[in-house]
Order: structure tokens, then C-alpha cells, then sequence
């Protein structure tokens, strides 16, 4: 139950290249996601739609840490992960424009990216349901004898579930290779995380179930990747799972419905929190270190914004699914005969 | 009439029973501080405090049976679920707690205690958002199911709920919050059980509840147009169900569409279809149709979630169906 | 034939799918070392060591949903509860994962996961471990609903459940584990969704399922002394339904009785009587009658159980009033 | 969340009325239970049934320190708690026959004993199911403005479950007078705690919540008086909750139809345990403080057992329900209309 120090490589700030990505990361994620907004705001997306702006940095630090055949999932606030897992642009927004070239044809929307080529195991809409699937899918890179990582990022209110407890308890007691990353942005919808937990230091609960544990800042990519990698390391090499609290806030409110301030928190700690935008401090670093003029910064905002529009073009021109898609995808068309050959798990 | 919202009638409902009996508190994820993620609770925590409007953590078990466990030594709880998607969580409660525990206790312990929340569709909330209830509730004996389609009925019958000394699980709908409807000054409540004729008619019954009960009167209305009367028989309490009300109007009518928003198999509808096959076997002139959402999970995409829910068009076909036209 | 115990028939269809395909594995609560809470799965952990029969804490929400995310990268977990009772706690994983993942995700994820354990009534087992859960899973689209009632159905159904690549929710009868019948050596897998003819007989149908299937054969054979031949029909699998045996009989019959092990309301038996209503309306000579339990909760009393469940005389005069004998 | 040591007069071991009288309750469950056994064989007690025997000191221990109108809940294993609560053995046994006399008019059986008038709120036999409820009474008696407590006992393994989390968290944020007895008696049916819980010191799962906790030995009386009178003061005086994990052991298989040992224990671990008979440790303090003559001892023994077998011939001899008590009690028979004034909750 150690902690050791960050220590590897990655938590190296110096590497301009790798800067560039990870600010491209969350650039994309920022810009998409305002033309998500304006999209909701014309009615060419339903439902709910929950909005990353401000978290960035996790997705990001965490994500770009992972090799292509580990695995990722999430809540409903999935948007900025899908992208950071490099779904594309078009295939985030004609789903979330609920057409037929949507990540899940259209039949997933905001709250339920999928991808299965990436390992991009979901978008959850039941807080906390999704902790056990993360924790299953350690199960199984276990049982296979891999090396492969889960990665299950959840908001801090699901430390409270029933289904979190079950969840990591089992985790700790078989050893696991999962990555718990609570994304502590200090509020689940309109109650604080003050008013819903008992602990107000969330990270400490991973010792009711032995498991290693830190806390980080959110805002800074780069001490994100330092406890992500970690606990990937701990992961990959000894079987471990972590429970990892990033301290982070949500510069909009909670879905397209909320609002961003008012009711619940101020308008002045909301711009408290804004000064530290995790793109704004990175970027702020690489101008320090001499790794960004102000004319790349802009070259890469418009080629990012070119490439939201491109997206939200091809979403627009995606068809709708057709109405036979209704019926389909309810089951699967195999019969038991289908399957006559033993199969081996490795 | 007072014309006022299905939301507003609730929130008057919550707020004269609480008034009136200070042993009835709500207790739910965002009802106090945010007012309710449907405004339903708006203004209560201003006007009773912390204790009686409690904010609880995400854990809808838990909290269902903090409810359970504060109703039985003599408190009413009324325990809002978001909505009864994530009411799913406390099922165990619902069923094994407080359906039984006057049961197993031999007649010592009765719960009353309301769970309440919206159920059933919205708009493009996609599958795990979009369920209806009503059919696994009403299996469970020790349990009333409500189900109010105007501001009306739910004001009458959430006082009812709220009075009652039994468990009763109370589905709004999401989509009705901003519905109207004439609601009187007058305090009234409505009793438990009693359907309500909403339209009447003698070509053929549908048989509905709920925020259905709002389409089976669009269509009524269609298809009087065409000299088609229907007699539209608002259950509004599944469980128990009013059987004499649907017996009288099939008796009378001949044919019924059953209208329900849920699933297919073992929907709510097919308990009906069994009590009108039961009750009046010799005055069917035709099967009994049903119009229910697809079987499928509720998709996304706008043309598709259209596709999968019951209408008007669908409903029509099922009577002129019955009707043989 | 050999004959073997319906306990035996699971355990060797356990055995046969893990030998043959290693992707399989086991997970509940006392599954390994304690051989299983009622021993189906004695063995298995000396055969097949302990990454792959496995042992869990009592979290049913919790090990449910490690099956389904295990399933999601391609192993193919059979998840024992160790009665239904307790797997109503890991509901939300059953319908809001399991079900619905395939059908959220375009296509991409399906769920070969089988969720498995003992259903219904044992003896004075009382309110909270008594229930029958057929009718709540069959409503939910997206999972297959199996009810075995003898080892040879047991056995060929299982295997075919564990093959299956989406979920299935396998309903096992506490009081058929003693319970024997022939069972050939040769493999065998009975397909999901045919329902098996356990009786022929032109008089009048009884359609049913799982452990119920005993009881209608029992009844079937005590009536043929009366000269009342019965046509039973054991649907085996409740979901997807075998609606063509369904008719196929009651259109040969003109009667129908349909039994089934939990409650009234919306009970298995409704969509059953909705099918035939329905698919057989003009063959019908009477209201299709339906035997079930009581509409209460278990209780403890022997004499009380006894009155609550159904049983031949209840099952016998629903022949006799459908015969209008 | 300091622990006070323990220091109230409850923890003297020197008041030899108090002895007889905890003596008496522990000897009575004992005996009780050996003709529950005896009976269950012949076949007048069906269903589940779960004895009690070793863990004795832990019921009469803390029951014996609470007041009339406080309350208790607990488990399927639950004939120990009722009849030190003060529930007649006529009423327990009764109802174990499954007889209209029994506690809950034969509907409950072993699983589920019930007496309104001694606040014992049952008997709950889905593992972890009603630790939320008693948390619920809790809430209730602060809601009222009360100074009762609710003693809410439990098998170590319900600490895994999700329903167990769920009511700590709420029980700790929010200040409940709720005092959890964990009985860890080391085994969930043939699960060892080793296996099923990533921590073993289980007590400390409480600092996941905010709340006091402390670990005593279950076989000694006084110690668990000592431990439960401390958590009881802090739920009266403070409101406050405690976790308390009591180290016991059951002598007998987890039900009737488990070996006493085998499979998952050894012959060797229970007979080392069962040197620790609280019974037997309770009569050997009390001989060695001369309270006690083995004459004294064997009165009180035969007392207690004519008043077991007057609960078997009692419920021998109480008929069975009668049939039309199948539909009673599934719903109280008040409608909304029965109410017509408004009730003040205090
Ligand atoms: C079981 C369940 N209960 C309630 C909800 C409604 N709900 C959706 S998001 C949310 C808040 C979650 O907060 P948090 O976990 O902190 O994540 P964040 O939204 O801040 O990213 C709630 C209550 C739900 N989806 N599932
Ligand atoms: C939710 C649930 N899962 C499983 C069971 C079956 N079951 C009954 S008792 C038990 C073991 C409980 O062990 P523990 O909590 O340590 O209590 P003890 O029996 O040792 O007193 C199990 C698994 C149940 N009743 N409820
Ligand atoms: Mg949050
Ligand atoms: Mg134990």
C-alpha cells in the first residue's frame, strides 16, 4: 500500500512533441464540445448531454499514457475520453447527431460512445453500474495471463454507490489490473461532494479495500500523467489496482439543462476555478519553455476548428439509421450450433 | 378552474401533506438544495427545513431502505427517485422490505411510505434512461402502482398515496411535468383503485394509464372525427386495478385496445388482456389488441425512438383493427 | 437410458462447455471450495482450479456486472446466484448492462453471459427467499429466459444457454436438484425457444414451464384415469416464447389452462394467455383459466404454503372449468 | 473519531445480580437452541435455520445495555437477539413451529422474528438488506428529536455488500444514533473473511465513513458490554455512530443442512475455538468471584430448561394458522379517508 514517488519519464514536462499532442488533445476536445453545445442549442442533439470543459486534462493525461490494447471506460460524461482515445471527430458527433455514422449508429447518443476497435468500452449512464464492468475487464485480462491495463474513470459521487464498494472490494481481494480514476470535480449535479460523502478526502477509501491510492491536481496534465503512471506501472507489472482522485471542476453545468452557476455553487467560485483552464496552463508552460509561438497555437486551433466543422458537416449529412435498424442489435444471431469447435482463451 | 401544471399539482400535493402531517418528510437525490432535478420539490426545503427535505448521496438502495427503516417505527417517507430507471437499484427494498415486511412480521409492521419519480420515456434519453416500470411493480403483492396522467388525478391521488398505510410506488412522467389541466382550490383526494371513464364512447374501449391515457383521448378525439367513439378507461391505479371499470366498458363496447407505454412481454397490458378475456369472454367480438413500445431498448436516434414508441397512427390501426374497418 | 439427478445434469453440462472452451468460467457466491450452496457445481474447482470456478464476497450487483464487463473482452462467464432471490439485487446489471449493451453500442458488444441459480418456492424457505422471477426477466428484451424442468432438459439447455452469444438468464428449480431422469451419455444441446410437447392429449392444454411441467404431467396422468386427455405443453423457454407450440396445441385442444409457479399479476401466465387470446381466438371454447400463486407473499406455515402454491386439485379443477365439466 | 476507553460501570465484572442475570440470558439461548436443533430433526421446524450458539455473549451482551424504547434489528440468525431482548421462548418457538402463537402468527419462521412492542424490528434474511433499514431508525429517532438508539447486528460478510456501504456513508454524514455490531464470527456460509474481504481488520472499513469504531472480543460479556456501552453513549448523548466489530465464532454449521466442520474449516480450528465458550467463560468468572455454586448453577440450568420445554409443548400445542390468514396482512386495510386530522410526529 506504499505510495512511491513519481518518478518515470512521463512526467517529464520538457518533451516539446509530446506537449504538442497532449495540447492538441484537449484543444479538440474544448472545441468540440463548444460546437456541442451550439449543436444541442439548435436541437440537432437530444436527450442528455453532460459536457468535459475544464477535466480535459484527465482524459488526456491519462489516455495518452495507454498502448492501443488496453482498455478505457466510462460514464455518461464520455466525449472528451472517446476523443482523447482517438474515436474521430465525425464518429463522436453523427452519433451524438444520432445518424448512421455514429460510433454506435446512432443508437447510443451523448451518454453511450462505444468502440470497440479502441478498447473504448463505454459510456455508462447508471452512476457507479460501470465500476464492476471495469472491474470485470481486469478480471478477464487476468484470467488471460495479459498485461493489458483497464482504465475506469467515474465523477466522485460514485464513491458512494453500492455498486463502487462491491466493486473495489473484489478488485483489491483478487488483485486487479484496473486503474480507478475518480474525476473529483467537486460536485455530482447540484450536491457537493461535502454534502454526499462522509469523507471529504475520497482517495482514502481505497484503504477499506488495500488498495494503493493517491490524489492529484486535475488541472495539470502533467501530474496527472505522473499518478497515472504510477498506477498503470503498478498495474501492468504487479497486478495491482489503484484508486486515483483527480481533483478537478466543471466549468459548465451539469448537463445542457443546468445551469452553470447559481443554484448550488457561485458564480465567483466558478471563476476561482476557471484560472486554472488545464489548457490555459499548459499552454502557459510551453510558451515558458519556448515550445509554442502564438501563430502555432493558432495554426493548431484552426486546423482543430476546421476539423469540428468537418464533423459536425459530415454529421449533418449522415443519414438517420434506417427504421429496420429498430429491430436489430437486440440479440445476436448465433445459435448454439454456430459454435461447434473448442476455443481457447489464450 | 385553476389551469395549473402537473408539476405544480405534485408539488401542492407534497407541500399540504407535509403540511399536514409532520411525520411525512421526502427524502431523494437533489430534491432539497437543487430543488428537485424536475422542480418538483420547489420551495419545500425553504419551508421545512433539512430534515423533512433531506438530499441523500447517490444510493438509491440505501436510501430506499433508510425509508423502509424510518416507516417502520412511524415516520412517512416519501422517497423520490430521480426517475425509476435508477429506482431499479433499490428493487430489493421495494419488494423484499417493504411489500413484506407486514407479511412476514404477521400483521405487526405496515410501511407507509410512497416511492415516487418519473417513468417511462422522455425525449432521446436513449436505453438505459427510457423504461417503464409499471409491470414489474404491480407483480408484487404488498405494493399499490399509481400511475396519474393529468394534474389532476396526480394531485388526488398523491395525497392518496401519502395517506395510505401501505407502500406505494407513485410513476410521474417525465414528459407530463409541463402538461396542463384544470385542478380545483378545493382540497380533494382521489381514492386508490378507481379508473376513470376520460372519454366515453360505445365502438370500442382502450384501456390505458398514465401518460398513455393523454394519447388514447388524442386519439378519441381523432377519431370521433370519423364517428369513431371510444370509451377511454383511465386505470390510473394499476394495483390494484379496476376490473369492474374495464369489464363494464368492454361489456359495452365489445372490443379493447389495451395502450400501454412499456415493453411487450408481461407489459402491464397483458394483465388486462387476461382479466377482459377473463371477465368478458362472451362479449369479445374480437381479439384484444395491444400497443406497446417496441421490444427493443429505447434507441437514440430521433426517427428511430419515434419508430419504437406507441402513437397516435399505431393506436388507430389497433381499434380499427378490432373494429374489423 | 441412464438415469441421472437434475443437480447431476448441470453439473455435467458445466463440466462438458468448460472442458470445451476455456473461456468459460464460473462465478458466484460458494461455487469453489464449499462445491456450491446446493453442490451443482461439485468438482469443478478441483478440475478446473480457481481462476476459473471462483469464489465471490456477497456482492450480486457487484460479481453480475464483473461477468458482464468480463464478457465485453471476450470471455464468457456463467454467473451463479445463489437463489433469484438475491440476484433481484444485480437487476440493473441483468437489464441496463447485459441486455442492453449490444443494442447501445450499434452492434458492437454482445454479452455471451449466462446468469444462473435456483428460482421460485423450496419449502418454508417464507417471504424473502420464495419468489418466482420468470415474468420480470422474460419482460426484458436483449436476454433469453430458460426454465428447465427435468435433467434432460436441464442438461441440453444449459449447454445450449453457455453457447449462446447473448445473455441468458437461467431459472434452475430449488426442489428439482434431487429430482431424476434419463439422460443419454451423447452430447446433446436442446435448442433455446422450443418448447417440448411432455404430454399429447386433445382435451385441453396446459401450458407451462419449468418445475410446473412436473406438476402439469402428474395432472395430465391423473386425469387420463378420468379419461381427460391433456396436452401439455412445457415451454421450457419463457423468453424468446414458442408461440407456434402454443397454438398448435390450443388449436387442437379449444381450451387451455396455463400454470405457472409465481404471482398473478403479470405473471409469466399473462403473455401466454395474451398469445393465445390473441393467435387462437376463434378456437377458443372458454376463457383461458390460469393457476398460480397466491397473490401473497411466501409464508412460513407449513399449512399456509401449502395453500398458497399451486398444486394438482388447483391445477385439476382449472381443467374442469375450462371443460366446463 | 477518537476512541474513549472504555471506563462506564457496565464494563465491571463484579455485580453478581448483573452475572446472574446476563448468565441467565446466555444460558437460556443456548438451551433454546439445542431443542430448536432437536426439533428442526423431527421435522417440526421446516425452512432455513441458522442457530446462534457460541456467539451468545454478543446478544445479551450489548441487548442487556439498552433501554426499553430502543430498538434492534438484525439478521436470518436471529433467535438469540429476540429471546435476550425478552421475547417469550413460547413466542419464539411458536413461531419456529410456524404456529398461530409464534411472534409473527407463524408467517416469519426462523428467519424472521418480529415484536413491535420490544422494538425488535426483525429478522432480515437478504444479507445486508437491513443494515439501510436500521440506519432508517436512526434517522427517525433524530428526526424526532429523540435520544433512543438503534443496535443493528450483522454477519461479517455483510461489510462487502453494497446496501452496507451505502447506509455507513449516509449514517456517517449525517450524525445517526446507530450503533453496527458486526458479528464477525469468521465465516459467511463456507466463506472464510480472508477470502471474501480485501481487508481483515474490518473495523476499520468505518474510516471510510467518518465514524468511530473499535474491535472487542466477542466471547467475553464484559468486553462486549464495555465496547457496546461506549457506542452507545455516543449515539444517545452525541448522535453519533459507531462501527463495532465483535470477534466471535459459531459452534454449529452456518445452517441446519451444513456440516458442523469439513469442507471449510477443521475439526482442530473449531474445537480450539469452542475453548471459548462464552457460557462457560462467563460460569468460570463468575465461580472463581464466588458468585456462583455449581448447585446455583445447575437450578438455574434445569429452571431454564422446564421453561424450553414448556415452549416446545406450547408450540406443540398452538394450532396452525387458519387459512384464511394466507390473504391477511398483505395490505392494511386504511384508506386515505381513515386520516382526517393532521398527526404531529412527536
Ligand atoms: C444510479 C443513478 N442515480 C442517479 C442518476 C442521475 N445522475 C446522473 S449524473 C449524476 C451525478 C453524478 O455525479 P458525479 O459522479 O460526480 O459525476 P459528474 O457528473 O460530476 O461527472 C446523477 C445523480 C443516475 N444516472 N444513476
Ligand atoms: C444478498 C444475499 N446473498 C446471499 C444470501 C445467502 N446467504 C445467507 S447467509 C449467507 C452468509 C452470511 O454470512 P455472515 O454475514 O458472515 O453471517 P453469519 O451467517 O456468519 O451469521 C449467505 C451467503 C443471502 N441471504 N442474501
Ligand atoms: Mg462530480
Ligand atoms: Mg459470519
Amino acid at each position: 500500500m506504499a505510495k512511491k514517488k513519481p518518478e518515470s519519464k512521463n512526467s517529464d514536462n520538457s518533451d516539446a512533441e509530446l506537449n504538442r499532442e497532449l495540447l492538441h488533445s484537449m484543444l479538440l476536445q474544448r472545441r468540440f464540445e463548444e460546437r456541442t453545445a451550439e449543436a444541442y442549442a439548435l436541437g440537432k442533439i437530444g436527450g442528455f448531454c453532460h459536457l468535459y470543459i475544464g477535466q480535459e486534462a484527465v482524459s488526456t493525461g491519462s489516455i495518452s499514457l495507454l498502448r492501443p490494447d488496453d482498455y478505457i471506460i466510462t460514464t455518461y460524461r464520455d466525449h472528451g475520453q472517446a476523443l482523447a482515445r482517438g474515436m474521430t471527430p465525425r464518429a463522436v458527433m453523427s452519433e451524438l447527431f444520432g445518424r448512421v455514422d455514429g460510433c454506435a449508429h446512432g443508437k447510443g447518443g451523448s451518454m453511450h460512445m462505444f468502440d470497440k476497435s479502441l478498447g473504448f468500452l463505454g459510456g455508462h449512464g447508471i452512476v457507479g453500474a460501470h465500476v464492476p464492468l471495469g472491474t470485470g475487464v481486469g478480471f478477464a485480462i487476468k484470467y488471460r495471463g495479459g498485461d493489458q491495463v483497464c482504465v475506469c474513470f467515474m465523477g466522485e459521487s460514485v464513491v458512494n454507490t453500492g455498486a463502487f464498494h462491491e466493486a473495489l472490494n473484489m478488485a483489491g481481494l483478487w488483485k486487479l489490473p484496473v486503474v480507478y480514476v475518480i474525476e473529483n470535480n467537486r460536485y455530482g449535479m447540484g450536491t457537493s461532494l461535502e454534502r454526499a460523502s462522509a469523507i471529504h478526502d475520497i482517495y482514502e477509501r481505497g484503504a477499506a479495500y488495500n488498495m494503493p491510492r493517491a490524489q492529484c491536481d486535475g488541472q495539470d496534465v502533467f501530474a496527472v500523467r505522473a499518478a497515472v503512471q504510477e498506477a498503470i506501472d503498478r498495474a501492468r507489472t504487479e497486478s495491482t489496482p489503484t484508486l486515483l482522485e483527480v481533483r478537478t471542476y466543471r466549468f459548465m453545468g451539469h448537463s445542457m439543462s443546468d445551469a452553470v452557476s447559481g443554484t448550488y455553487r457561485s458564480k465567483a467560485e466558478l471563476d476561482e476555478y476557471m484560472k486554472r483552464d488545464p489548457i490555459a496552463l499548459l499552454r502557459m508552460h510551453m510558451h515558458e519553455q519556448n515550445q509554442l509561438t502564438d501563430e502555432d497555437l493558432q495554426k493548431m486551433d484552426e486546423e482543430i476548428k476546421a476539423v469540428c466543422q468537418d464533423a459536425w458537416d459530415f454529421a449533418d449529412a449522415s443519414p438517420e439509421p434506417p427504421l429496420e435498424a429498430l429491430y436489430e442489435d437486440v440479440y445476436v444471431d448465433t445459435t448454439s450450433d454456430a459454435i461447434t469447435e473448442p476455443v481457447a482463451a489464450n | 378552474m385553476p389551469v395549473i401544471t402537473y408539476r405544480d399539482a405534485l408539488n401542492r400535493a407534497l407541500r399540504e401533506e407535509m403540511q399536514r402531517d409532520d411525520r411525512v418528510f421526502l427524502m431523494g437525490e437533489e430534491v432539497a438544495v437543487y430543488q428537485g432535478a424536475y422542480k418538483v420539490s420547489k420551495g419545500l426545503l425553504q419551508e421545512f427545513g433539512e430534515m423533512r427535505v433531506v438530499d441523500t448521496p447517490i444510493t438509491e438502495l440505501g436510501f430506499a431502505g433508510v425509508g423502509v427503516g424510518a416507516a417502520m417505527v412511524g415516520l412517512r417517507p416519501i422517497i423520490e427517485f430521480m426517475t425509476w430507471n435508477f429506482g431499479v437499484l433499490a428493487l430489493d427494498q421495494v419488494l423484499n422490505s417493504a411489500a413484506k415486511l407486514l407479511y412476514m412480521s404477521g400483521g405487526q409492521f405496515n410501511i407507509p411510505i410512497v416511492f415516487r419519480g418519473p417513468n417511462g420515456a422522455a425525449l432521446q434519453l436513449s436505453a438505459q434512461h427510457s423504461q417503464a416500470f409499471e409491470s414489474w411493480l404491480a407483480h408484487i403483492p404488498g405494493v399499490k402502482v399509481v400511475t396519474p396522467g393529468t394534474p389532476y388525478d396526480a394531485l388526488g391521488l398523491l395525497k392518496a398515496a401519502i395517506r395510505d398505510d401501505n407502500p406505494v410506488c407513485f410513476l410521474e412522467g417525465e414528459m407530463l411535468y409541463n402538461t396542463k389541466g384544470e385542478v380545483p382550490d378545493e382540497e380533494y383526494v382521489i381514492p386508490l383503485g378507481k379508473a376513470d371513464l376520460k372519454r366515453e364512447g360505445s365502438d370500442c374501449s382502450i384501456i390505458t394509464s398514465g401518460k398513455m391515457a393523454l394519447l388514447a383521448m388524442t386519439v378519441a378525439d381523432q377519431l370521433a372525427k370519423e364517428n369513431i367513439h371510444i370509451d377511454v378507461v383511465d386505470l390510473r391505479t394499476v394495483r390494484p386495478m379496476d376490473v369492474e371499470a374495464i369489464k363494464t366498458s368492454v361489456e359495452k363496447t365489445n372490443r379493447a385496445v389495451v395502450l400501454e407505454e412499456g415493453w411487450e412481454i408481461c407489459g402491464i397490458g397483458t394483465q388486462v388482456v387476461d382479466y377482459i378475456q377473463r371477465e368478458c369472454f362472451d362479449s369479445l367480438d374480437a381479439p384484444v389488441v395491444r400497443v406497446h413500445q417496441a421490444d427493443v431498448p429505447m434507441p437514440y436516434a430521433k426517427n428511430l425512438e419515434r419508430a419504437a414508441k406507441p402513437d397516435a397512427a399505431k393506436t388507430i390501426a389497433a381499434v380499427k383493427k378490432v373494429m374489423y374497418l
